[in-house]
């Protein structure tokens, strides 16, 4: 019950000594994830002290952690100047998934990083990404792990805490995940909806799809149509930034209204002319999903 | 951030390209003065970051530098699109044979920048595209290589068919993505390129955005920041790093992350408020960015009741309460304040919040409803 | 009885209104090759008169003559300032076989070059070379068409004359070739002796190979282990370069010898002991074959 | 085209590096001024062409500007490796508390360049090569991204276990590629590469090979050719656009491909003749490239014989053939000349060399052979 990764996957951090990446390396060991090292340059050879006595080596480049390791997954918490170059650093190494929670990475930057990530057949999830949660298998990234439970639902989002939002209501309710992905906020996602989609209509467990949008581009307005093409099982989708003033920035690169193109109207209306049914607020969506699963 | 046309065109510059260049003035009598140094007839145009100012009137010939100084006196001051001018920039005024477009944005669907020409400039583009996109001829540039020589040949020939003027805009083209590039910007355009009596492919106006993600490695580019031209609250907001913009309502909102915060919006909607603010405070908060939150919120008169509505992950809920502690306690709140937390450190938070007397809301429904009722009270 | 090209290939000579271009484009033509057009930005419209009453149309761009004619290969005689692009500029536009005649383009283009042609599919065959023949099919470059006669020898070479001097050789002889294939002299030749080998190997009705290296790197030596691991018909070789002085640039940049490696001496020792018999001299090419055929 | 110290330590420091830097100087007397102007301890550095010159005693420490100038004395006008000391460097001694090796040259194999170092630095690194493989640590740069910062990490890495001189080290090896690039270089050089007693890490050699056909676009480059190092012939050739190497033989060659005219020299070795020079006149050849061959060979007081090889495919027979009539009618020629010319407008030519009376060999065989004969006659 899960996608992109599970229990199995071994994951090294790359920024593991930093304020963020070790608060997130132990939340991340707690919850269950195999976190085999880290990686911090000028820091190798040190060893990271875990929760509950358990511990994992520091490396100063990828190539080393990996070829110590075995690892097949990253998570990255390095500063912006330097994600991008972590993201080619990792897909150089051979780590088959990359998730970049950075934030505030140039756009200019990323093109490069995800065409490497391409070239050497790496997904990237993010950047300005929570992350990924298996629920009983493994999370990488910042999601809180109380927050998710098993269960047949799955859940992908642009937005990082409005999906601990949906999550937390769809858990409270009963209503489990077998992952809850958010794909970020920034304009270039390495993943996108539709890759979300593929794999969950693939996994074979998960019985209903949630889709949390905002406003900006297309996204949304693609994974509509791939729902009403390919999707078996029912999909619940929710839309923020409807009050947003048009041609304002809101708070990250993908959340922006350039006149008419990629309002919450427009989004709104794509899902429900292709099946997804569209909570008005967060709460809403356990109603929903709980009715489409009982359908 | 935005440039100015006259930024923009001096980015042009560095990269080679010919372009309308002039001299910036503050007032009617420098405007005069640089049309009298520049000499002949001479445009004078308002410099803002919008567009459209052709129609408002902020675009103007002068023949004499007597009528470049009246031209002015009429443009600054002037509001465009609700932003007032507050420069101009007199050039010398070129004589135009034809008009053509070319721009450069990057592309979310093809995950590369896009350069983009079209033969029929000097209008709004955007119509052009949903009136005839045919009209509009674009090369996806891999960014493994960059512009590629053919490339700018190709998006050339759209426009020129003679061989010199296919020769000058190839390279004005190449000068378009250097400058691009070396600006950190997310989008370049050139709107007319025109080819004057000379023969001579000009840059006439210049646009540009800048990656407000690049702006840490191009400090030359962060010197070009117009902080007079920004709300004192805008600029609060970004020198402490969080994402605001001032709406109309009287429910202040202070949110972690933009999705979140755009769903609250939407909710005090829902429940018949109006939002006087979008505020992210972004992730891994440390207290003082909840200090300056709390600060921009309260400096607007027409704030009513704040909201806080926290799901911690990256951020930590006890560095939200630590922030909310210390600026209520140095500020002195004036409004009433519903807070609701959740998430990581939770319970911490929520000791430090109980020590100091702050209740909370119990969920975001919840949060919101109260603050929409204390704001209409 | 080809490799790479035949008598369908559909050929666009890139620099057709130049003085090589030109010159070699009705060569081509009167030698039967299936030329459809030709490319020289700010000339396109006109049309380019051949040999015989025949004529093919001129385009600004690669693209507009691909689609105009079906292309599936290209001959590039531009200067070497604008070459590398122009390779590019056939690859992206689909073409799948590029023969770069140009000397002289920088090295550091042609890595780019190179990896973008990899990127797009497209086997570039040079840069600085002599191209291939396939005698009674077609040519593409400028191998004199007169010297070469349809036969059952595959002859590959790094340098431009000097294989001439062997064809000449070997059709006197009476000997045939199935193709001739001069791979260049530069250092990064798009196409390798192996890769030349293979389809000879590939093409059932190549009954002898005729390898011709010169001094500088190693591909002479890669050609001969490959030789003895894979090729079923008889091999010569002939090296040119045994009395170069060591350290001394010989007019192209792959003919060069730095200290002991990429010799003459070194080269004709890896042919003897991977069953190359090697000529000593260029005549000297027709005995070995024939006697290699006799066997 | 091989780069001076001097000359590639500046293309380094263009790029942000920290060198060795000094002063050149072709006198004693600039060499004493230099190090005065330096002060305390230099280092007197011959400027040559080739390797190996601390061997040959090239390089050596003055203490005072005095010695500076005895030691600059000694070296110039030295030979090493045949090639005559015609500059020194002066630069001031440095405190060397280890030694590193970092190169980058276009791998043929690997299609890229690729970058080296290892710490067994300030020794011959083909030596280290043969000696102990392992010792040198190479990442190849995919020429679509270039050197990315984890490589230039990962090298730095391999030569510094301290954080802080691996962090300068990366910088250096980044600073290394991207002089490399923007010289257009085919290889470059920093041997040795060291720790300073002030903890700094300083390129204390230089040494760089620009690509021949980058030096059209790279003016600032071509002009630090030391034409007075060149022999008079090479010049020559050169700015004829020849390929040409002297060697000590009596037969003059003139052929047409680099192949070709090697084989034609193992050839006239084959028929027991010496070459006097490998010639090749190149592809495409004007019948001007001819006339400067031809006067070029017949410069030299060793050639006793002449031969052309020409096998026509881009070069046209008819172009060579009015280049030999043009040039033997001009110059007069006082040695014997033998041809041999085949190919492209092949027919064209031998009524050109006919009707000025010259004779044809019938094959590449029988030119050489003939050749050889008269030039031992």
């Amino acid at each position: 019950m899960s996608i992109f990764v599970d229990r199995n996957t071994r994951v090294i951090v790359q920024g593991i000594t930093g304020r963020d990446g070790s608060f997130h390396a132990r939340q991340m060991m707690a919850y269950g994830t195999t976190v085999v090292g880290g990686v911090t340059p000028g820091k190798g050879g040190r060893t990271f002290e875990g929760p509950e006595g358990r511990s994992a080596p520091v490396f100063d480049t990828v190539e080393e952690a990996v070829s110590a390791t075995g690892a097949d997954a990253s998570v990255i918490y390095v500063p912006p100047a330097f994600a991008a170059d972590a993201i080619m650093e990792a897909a150089d190494a051979g780590v088959r998934f990359v998730v970049c929670v950075t934030e505030g990475i140039p756009v200019l930057d990323m093109t490069r990083a995800h065409a490497f990530a391409r070239d050497r057949g790496a997904r990237v999830l993010g950047p300005n990404c929570p992350g990924v949660i298996c629920p009983g298998e493994a999370k990488l990234g910042i999601i809180p792990g109380e927050i998710a439970a098993p269960g047949p639902v799955g859940l992908v989002s642009r937005s990082g805490t409005l999906t601990y939002e949906a999550v937390y209501h769809l858990t409270a309710a009963g209503l489990g995940q077998t992952a809850c992905v958010g794909i970020g906020g920034d304009p270039l996602p390495g993943t996108s909806f539709v890759d979300c989609l593929e794999a969950f209509a693939a996994d074979g467990v998960t019985e209903a799809v949630v889709m949390i949008g905002e406003i900006g581009g297309t996204a949304e307005q693609e994974a509509a149509a791939w729902v009403k093409r390919h999707l078996e099982v029912p999909a619940v989708g929710f839309i923020a930034g409807r009050t947003a003033p048009p041609g304002q920035r809101m708070g990250h690169a993908g959340a922006i209204v350039s006149g008419s193109a990629g309002t919450a109207a427009e989004k709104t209306q794509a899902f429900e002319e292709n099946g997804v049914r569209v909570a008005e607020r967060p709460v809403d969506i356990v109603s929903l999903v709980r009715e489409s699963l009982a359908q | 951030m935005d440039l100015y046309e006259y930024q923009a065109s001096e980015r042009f510059r560095a990269a080679g390209m010919r372009t309308n260049q002039g001299v910036v003035a503050e007032t009617p009598e420098a405007a005069r003065a640089a049309a009298e140094q520049i000499g002949g007839p001479v445009i004078v145009k308002a410099q803002v970051h919008t567009g459209g100012r052709g129609k408002a009137g902020g675009v103007k010939l002068a023949a004499s530098p007597a009528e470049a100084r009246d031209r002015a006196g009429a443009i600054l001051g002037m509001e465009i699109k609700g932003l007032r001018v507050r420069k101009v920039l007199v050039a010398p005024a070129e004589d135009i044979v034809s008009e053509a477009y070319a721009g450069v944005l990057v592309d979310r669907e093809a995950q590369c920048a896009v350069m983009m020409v079209s033969a029929e400039g000097g209008v709004d583009i955007e119509e052009v595209a949903a009136r005839d996109p045919g009209a509009i001829h674009k090369v996806r540039v891999d960014p493994r290589y960059g512009l590629l020589a053919h490339q700018a040949r190709f998006l050339a020939g759209r426009l020129y068919s003679d061989k010199a003027l296919a020769r000058q805009g190839a390279k004005a083209i190449a000068q378009l993505y250097d400058a691009f590039v070396e600006s950190g910007a997310s989008m370049a355009e050139i709107n007319p390129l025109v080819v004057n009596g000379a023969g001579e492919v000009v840059a006439l106006d210049a646009k540009m955005s800048i990656d407000d993600n690049e702006l840490f490695r191009l400090p030359e580019i962060e010197a070009m920041r117009d902080a007079g031209a920004e709300e004192p609250a805008s600029r609060q907001a970004r020198a402490a790093g969080l994402s605001f913009v001032k709406l109309s309502g009287a429910v202040g909102c202070c949110v972690n992350g933009a999705g979140l915060a755009m769903a609250t919006m939407d909710l005090v909607k829902y429940y018949g408020g109006e939002p006087a603010n979008f505020l992210d405070i972004g992730g891994s908060s440390s207290p003082d960015k909840v200090v300056a939150a709390l600060e921009i919120i309260t400096t607007d008169p027409d704030v009513k009741a704040i909201l806080f509505n926290i799901f911690g992950g990256i951020t930590r809920c006890d560095d939200v309460a630590k922030g909310i502690v210390e600026a209520t306690s140095r500020v002195g709140l004036e409004v009433p304040l519903v807070i609701r937390l959740t998430g990581t450190n939770e319970a911490l938070a929520k000791d430090i919040l109980a020590e100091a007397g702050f209740q909370f809301a119990s969920s975001m429904d919840d949060v919101v409803e109260k603050a929409v009722n204390l704001a209409s009270a």
